[in-house]
């Protein structure tokens, strides 16, 4: 059973260079209770496309270049804006990067959660309060009750966040949506995030897509992993086989390049070169001029995500040669 | 918050001494002999002394000073000769007359700009927004006197619907004190309205761009709230400095349109005291409007705490 | 292999080129696509070259008394009319198009220097900026208009007295803005990086922090520059301007107040003439707010 | 005793929410508080800590950009801090800098070659033509072009500005630079070609690096010992292998538990500390790592920890390890 199903997603945002596609081609599933991680690096499309499921993208500069979003059996980009706000809330809930800046300074938390009860279920002033302490108590902030009078600016940055999920789940969405959720905040409060994230899942079941640039958060965290490179989908596969046996020349890049505690390497491996600027995308693979498999065809043909082995696709005109090293 | 309030106020004391300061050195720069200028060329040598004696300017600078200082402290702005009252009697006097046209100003400003301008970041880029800032620049862009001039050619003295000038009390006849004082009102807003809708407009985008607002809109808040809410509530702290702004240029303006509209008040008592030196006068008329102002600043910095958690409870 | 490896670095990173685009090019570029900045240029373009070309524009002398051709309305012969003094209004219009300008242009030089002077030492010089500001605060509690109203009574009425009045009023509001934007740039990581390289005061101000604060001076001066011809007309209006017969706008629609209902002409050109110089260099101004500094608020 | 840098019982306090007439300040935010360590020459002292811990400080007083409010900087033998203005500026080309923000370390409105000659400029170290031949051999070396020269800042991407910066640090032949955050702010595919030049540079010419960073995983990498800092105090110093292997301090325990790994059969669910991190404006008493240590005892609220060595060039500040 698949809960939000994109398919063939293109995002177009039109700026001084003309017409660019921020995502491209773009689409996967996400199953009840699953945590889908979505990793790249600015430029990626990562956070365009989450927007682009809420329906959050500013029109214009961008516009729906074509494809689906199916949630619960309808397709959201048909959905006009009023139907479009009852499905976020309820339907999908979402968090942000900047803890800091997500929450209005001038009303109190507990204004800001109680109003998201109140515009979407019909409860009254008191049963509002008592959700909004109960979800404060689940995210893990001590004396709820007396939290609910504080203004945001009085809270540190971890806190905040929590008052970001809370606020998210506090009418039990069916799937959270997290752009970087712990890229603002120190390792031992990411940390407490990302279990606080894990165990939410498990009470609650609603499926999670976690979007961030940080290998090390997909692996703690994701079930499955879609790694996305200048606005597309390069590789896609369980958590541990891609981490394990990663195909696509930019994943083994990437996972090389990072620092590891464990590892004593003298020297990291790199990948070499830019990232690419939007509006002067390589023909062919995108990835191609900074590739050390490059072949000729890489300059001309797009390459196709196809599967490589059982789950597990890539788009690599080589892959099935990586594969098999 | 009376925290806040007390630190406003005594962040404006050197302000005000300085203010103070420099109204008392103003007289003091006047070139030349000022009993001269103002005995006129013919005047005798004792004349002129009875003039400088008047002033004070006779003494020495610190005993001036120290007397300025004394009148201060008792209200007393000194004593206009020419119209042969005390400075602040005058200007208490004519005070209301000021206040209730700047008032009315004030309020056709608010509307106006702070609808317009929110209408105008709505819509941007479209015909509502373009309208509006066109509007907008011809405000902030018309000389207040020349507008006023022109209502007066056209609904005085070509349709008759408006009398060219003069100021009926409210408590008089207040339909009589609508007829005198709207051209005078709009003609005195309209920069302001204009000014006030730019500000608001581009605030408006500011906040509009904010993630609180993407959050907002997250929750699946309908449009009325996160605009009329969590939008506004924040465009609203900027907005409120410019109004102490606001109502310093609506002082201004004043000066002139009451002079346009034959209207008395504290502004054409300082313009004549200008055209016949009325130096005191000028003094105590500058230095009241002022203090007055920096009061009203005090007024907006606590509006500013109270409609901003931030400033309240880290400095309060 | 790790040889080859470096060689393909680096030929990667060779092939990584920047791209090419001018910043100055660029502002200019964006300042020409820019609608409302090309239709204020033109208009203010055609201000000035009335008024370079006044002479041309109008052969009679602005002053020329003609007791025959009193109050004649626009008309081929006249085409902005005369007053009543039977002076011909287009000479008198284009001639005040040039004190209003020079008026504008010696107060935006004014403040230009000494507004960045204050400014600068005021945002750089941590120990002065108190004294300074309170200086600065003091002023601005004044309103702008009604002070230069007082240090024009008090200097008495002429041009470069109208130019100092202005100034006085005006050059408080444009250090604030300097200093500002002094302190931000200064809290830059490159004015650090200067100060690491062991650079002196006088070259951390002039080659870092100067250059890059220059964005919102620029914007102000061109408001500035329609505040004070604004300012200077109102003066003008209320009798404390230039001494008459200068034909200053302001001092045009003084005199031809009392006319307004047999003359309405007197009064309406000189002030659509002030209205049009005044939007037009509100629009160069929000141009450059719009390109240079899009997050600059309107300042007074 | 042949340190390059020594520091010694460095102190920033800064006074905060200055107001009202007599500008008292209303508190003291106790940034750094008495940091003392030494780096060799050609070697990596890594610092690392959270946010707020103050090790952005520590790096800007060791080059006097912040004055210290107590404490020594000894260069060479030589106390900075007591150094006369202009004899100062003369040092500074011995101690470089580089930092974490590529967009605003650069001068917007310079050439490239402008901004990596400034330092040589200033020094009146060459000529104009060595100045510029300079210019580009520093350029080749940081893995750039001669014709960038001409270019400005805005051209270049993150990881390009980011090497004119370090280009513009090596223009004098420094002998210390100290990098704060320089990958911080990249790409991580990018990053690995910072951290990779940054090594090659120091081969090279002989560099001491302090090397200021949050990530652990970026300074253990490349640095040859670690301080860990916590809320302005080095709570434990070791040199890389023992740090990682054998962390003493439950702070440092907790921080390089907490790192996300990038192997996914190894998760674990627990959080390794909890609590938030409390404010330097306030921190608390005793032991500053008292709220959050699961190994707390009575007397971390009371007394603060004095620096011991457990063992040879492993310092630690925990009551758990007493001296003696």
């Amino acid at each position: 059973m698949t809960l939000l199903s994109v398919r063939d997603l293109r995002v177009l945002f039109g700026t001084e260079h003309g017409e660019i596609a921020a995502v491209d081609d773009v689409g996967f599933d996400l199953a009840p209770g699953e945590i889908l991680g979505v990793v790249g690096e600015s430029g990626s499309g990562k956070s365009v496309t989450a927007l682009a499921i809420m329906g959050l993208l500013p029109k214009p500069p961008s516009r729906i270049g074509q494809g689906s979003i199916h949630f619960q059996g309808q397709d959201l980009l048909q959905l006009g804006e009023r139907d479009m706000r009852r499905i976020r809330g309820p339907g999908i809930g979402m968090i942000f990067q900047e803890p800091m800046t997500s929450l209005n300074p001038v009303f109190t938390i507990g204004d800001q959660l109680m109003e998201t009860v109140r515009v979407h279920q019909h409860s009254g002033p008191k049963e509002q309060r008592e959700r909004a302490v109960e979800m404060l108590a689940r995210v893990g902030i001590a004396l709820p009750a007396r939290r609910l009078d504080d203004y945001p600016h009085q809270l540190s940055g971890g806190m905040r966040q929590r008052v970001m999920i809370a606020m998210a789940l506090i009418c039990n969405p069916k799937i959270l949506i997290a752009d970087e959720p712990t890229t603002a905040l120190d390792v031992t409060i990411q940390q407490q995030i990302l279990e606080l994230l894990l165990d939410l899942r498990d009470e609650l079941g609603m499926g999670i897509v976690i979007i961030t640039h940080n290998m090390g958060v997909v692996a703690e965290m994701a079930d499955r992993v879609i790694v996305m490179y200048a606005g597309k989908i390069v590789e896609r596969a369980p958590v541990n086989e891609l981490f394990e046996r990663p195909v696509h020349p930019y994943t083994r890049g990437l996972l090389d390049s990072i620092p590891s505690l464990a590892d004593e390497r003298e020297r990291l491996k790199t990948i070499p070169g830019t990232l690419p600027r939007p509006w002067a995308l390589p023909a062919g693979c995108r990835f191609q001029p900074r590739c050390r498999w490059r072949v000729e065809a890489c300059a001309s043909t797009v390459p196709p995500l196809g599967p490589v082995r059982e789950g597990h696709e890539s788009a690599c005109l080589r892959q099935q040669e990586l594969a098999a090293e | 918050m009376g925290r806040v309030i007390l630190r406003s106020i005594a962040g404006a004391i050197p302000v005000v001494l300085l203010v103070t300061l420099i109204t008392f050195g103003l007289m003091r720069l006047i070139p030349g002999d000022v009993s001269a200028a103002l005995g006129g060329i013919t005047s005798t040598t004792e004349e002129r002394e009875q003039i400088r004696k008047n002033l004070g300017l006779d003494e020495p600078v610190h005993v001036q000073l120290l007397k300025w200082y004394g009148g201060l402290l008792r209200a007393d702005l000194g004593r206009s000769h020419f119209l042969g009252k005390d400075v602040t009697t005058a200007t208490f006097e004519r005070l209301p007359v000021s206040f209730s046209l700047s008032l009315y100003a004030l309020v056709i400003t608010l509307i106006l700009g702070i609808v317009s301008g929110i209408l105008a970041a709505l819509r941007q880029n479209t015909w509502v927004d373009q309208a509006a800032m066109m509007f907008a620049l011809i405000g902030v862009s018309m000389p207040n006197f020349w507008l006023g001039l022109m209502m007066i050619v056209l609904f005085s003295v070509h349709l008759g619907w408006l009398p060219t000038g003069g100021y009926v009390p409210f408590t008089q006849d207040p339909i009589g004190w609508l007829r005198s004082t709207t051209m005078p009102a709009i003609s005195l807003a309209l920069l302001q309205v204009g000014l006030l809708a730019r500000i608001t407009r581009s605030t408006m985008l500011e906040v509009l761009r904010q993630d609180y607002v993407r959050t907002a809109r997250a929750k699946g808040l309908p449009n009325y709230l996160v605009i009329g809410k969590h939008a506004l509530a924040n465009a609203m702290i900027p907005i409120i400095t410019v109004i102490g702004i606001i109502v310093s240029l609506s002082v201004s303006g004043a000066v002139v349109t009451e002079t346009v509209f034959s209207i008395p008040g504290v502004g054409q008592l300082l313009t004549s005291a200008i055209l016949n030196r009325d130096y005191p006068m000028i003094q105590g008329g500058l230095l009241f409007v002022t203090l007055m102002l920096v009061g009203i600043n005090i007024a907006v910095d606590v509006a500013y705490a109270w409609l901003d958690p931030r400033v309240r409870f880290e400095r309060g | 292999m790790a040889d080859s490896a470096v060689a393909f670095d680096e030929a990667v990173a060779a092939a990584a080129e920047p791209e090419r685009r001018s910043a100055r090019w660029d502002t200019l570029r964006r300042l020409w696509r820019h609608r409302s900045f090309k239709f204020g240029l033109a208009l203010f373009a055609i201000i000035v070259a009335a008024a370079v070309l006044a002479p041309w524009i109008s052969p009679v002398s602005p002053n020329k008394l003609q007791m025959r051709l009193r109050f004649e309305p626009p008309s081929w012969d006249h085409p902005f009319g005369t007053d009543n003094l039977g002076r011909s209004q287009l000479a008198r219009v284009v001639y005040g198009a040039q004190l209003s300008l020079f008026i504008g242009t010696m107060v935006v030089l004014v403040n230009a220097v000494f507004g960045t002077l204050i400014g600068a030492l005021a945002g750089y010089f941590k120990q002065l900026d108190n004294a300074l500001m309170r200086i600065n605060d003091a002023i601005m509690a004044f309103p702008a208009v009604l002070l230069a109203i007082g240090v024009a009574a008090v200097l008495g009425r002429s041009t470069p007295n109208m130019i100092l009045a202005l100034s006085i009023v005006y050059i408080p509001r444009t250090a604030r803005i300097v200093r500002s934007s002094v302190i931000v740039v200064s809290q830059m990581e490159y004015v650090q990086a200067a100060v690491a390289a062991g650079a002196g005061h006088w070259r951390i101000l002039r080659r870092h922090i100067l250059p890059n604060s220059m964005a919102p001076l620029l914007v102000q001066l061109s408001f500035l520059f329609a505040y004070a011809v604004l300012t200077e007309a109102t003066l003008s209006f209320l009798g404390l301007g230039a001494e008459p017969p200068a034909p200053t706008w302001g001092n045009i629609m003084s005199e031809g107040r009392q006319y307004m209902r047999e003359a309405p002409w007197i009064i309406t050109i000189p002030g659509a003439a002030l209205a049009i110089t005044v939007m037009a260099l509100n629009l160069l101004g929000d141009g450059l707010r719009d390109v240079l500094d899009p997050r600059l608020k309107i300042q007074q | 005793m042949s340190a390059l840098v020594e520091v010694d019982g460095l102190t920033k306090h800064f006074a905060v929410g200055e107001s009202g007439l007599l500008r008292r300040p209303r508190g003291l935010l106790r940034a750094v508080d008495d940091v003392s360590f030494t780096v060799d020459e050609g070697e990596t002292l890594g610092l690392v800590g959270e946010s707020g811990c103050g090790k952005t400080t520590v790096g800007r007083m060791l080059l006097r950009l912040i004055e210290p409010t107590a404490g020594k900087v000894r260069f060479e033998g030589q106390d900075l801090l007591r150094l006369a203005p202009d004899a100062m500026r003369a040092k500074r080309r011995h101690l470089q800098i580089i930092f974490q923000d590529p967009y605003g370390a650069l001068n917007p409105r310079m050439t490239v070659e402008d901004i990596i000659k400034e330092p040589i400029e200033i020094h009146g170290a060459m000529d104009g033509r060595q100045a510029r031949a300079r210019v580009m051999e520093l350029l080749s070396r940081v893995g750039l072009a001669p014709e960038h020269a001409r270019r400005y800042p805005h051209e270049f991407s993150g990881g390009q500005r980011q090497r004119i910066g370090i280009a513009r640090a090596l223009a004098l032949n420094p002998r210390f630079i100290v990098c704060d955050e320089p990958v911080s702010a990249l790409d991580v595919s990018i990053q690995a070609q910072i951290v990779n030049l940054l090594q090659d540079l120091q081969d090279e010419f002989g560099l001491a690096y302090l090397f200021i960073a949050h990530d652990l995983g970026v300074v253990k990498h490349i640095s040859d010992r670690v301080a860990v800092m916590y809320l302005g105090k080095i709570v434990e110093l070791a040199d890389r292998g023992t740090l990682y292997r054998q962390p003493l301090h439950p702070y440092t325990q907790a921080l390089i538990a907490a790192v996300p790994e990038a192997k996914p059969r190894q998760r674990r669910r627990k959080a390794a500390i909890t609590g938030e991190i409390p404010s330097a404006l306030n921190p608390p008493r005793g032991c500053r790592f008292h709220t959050r240590c699961p190994h707390v005892m009575p007397v971390c609220r009371e007394a603060e920890p004095p620096v011991t060595s457990p063992a040879s060039g492993h310092q630690v500040a925990c009551h758990l390890f007493p001296a003696g």
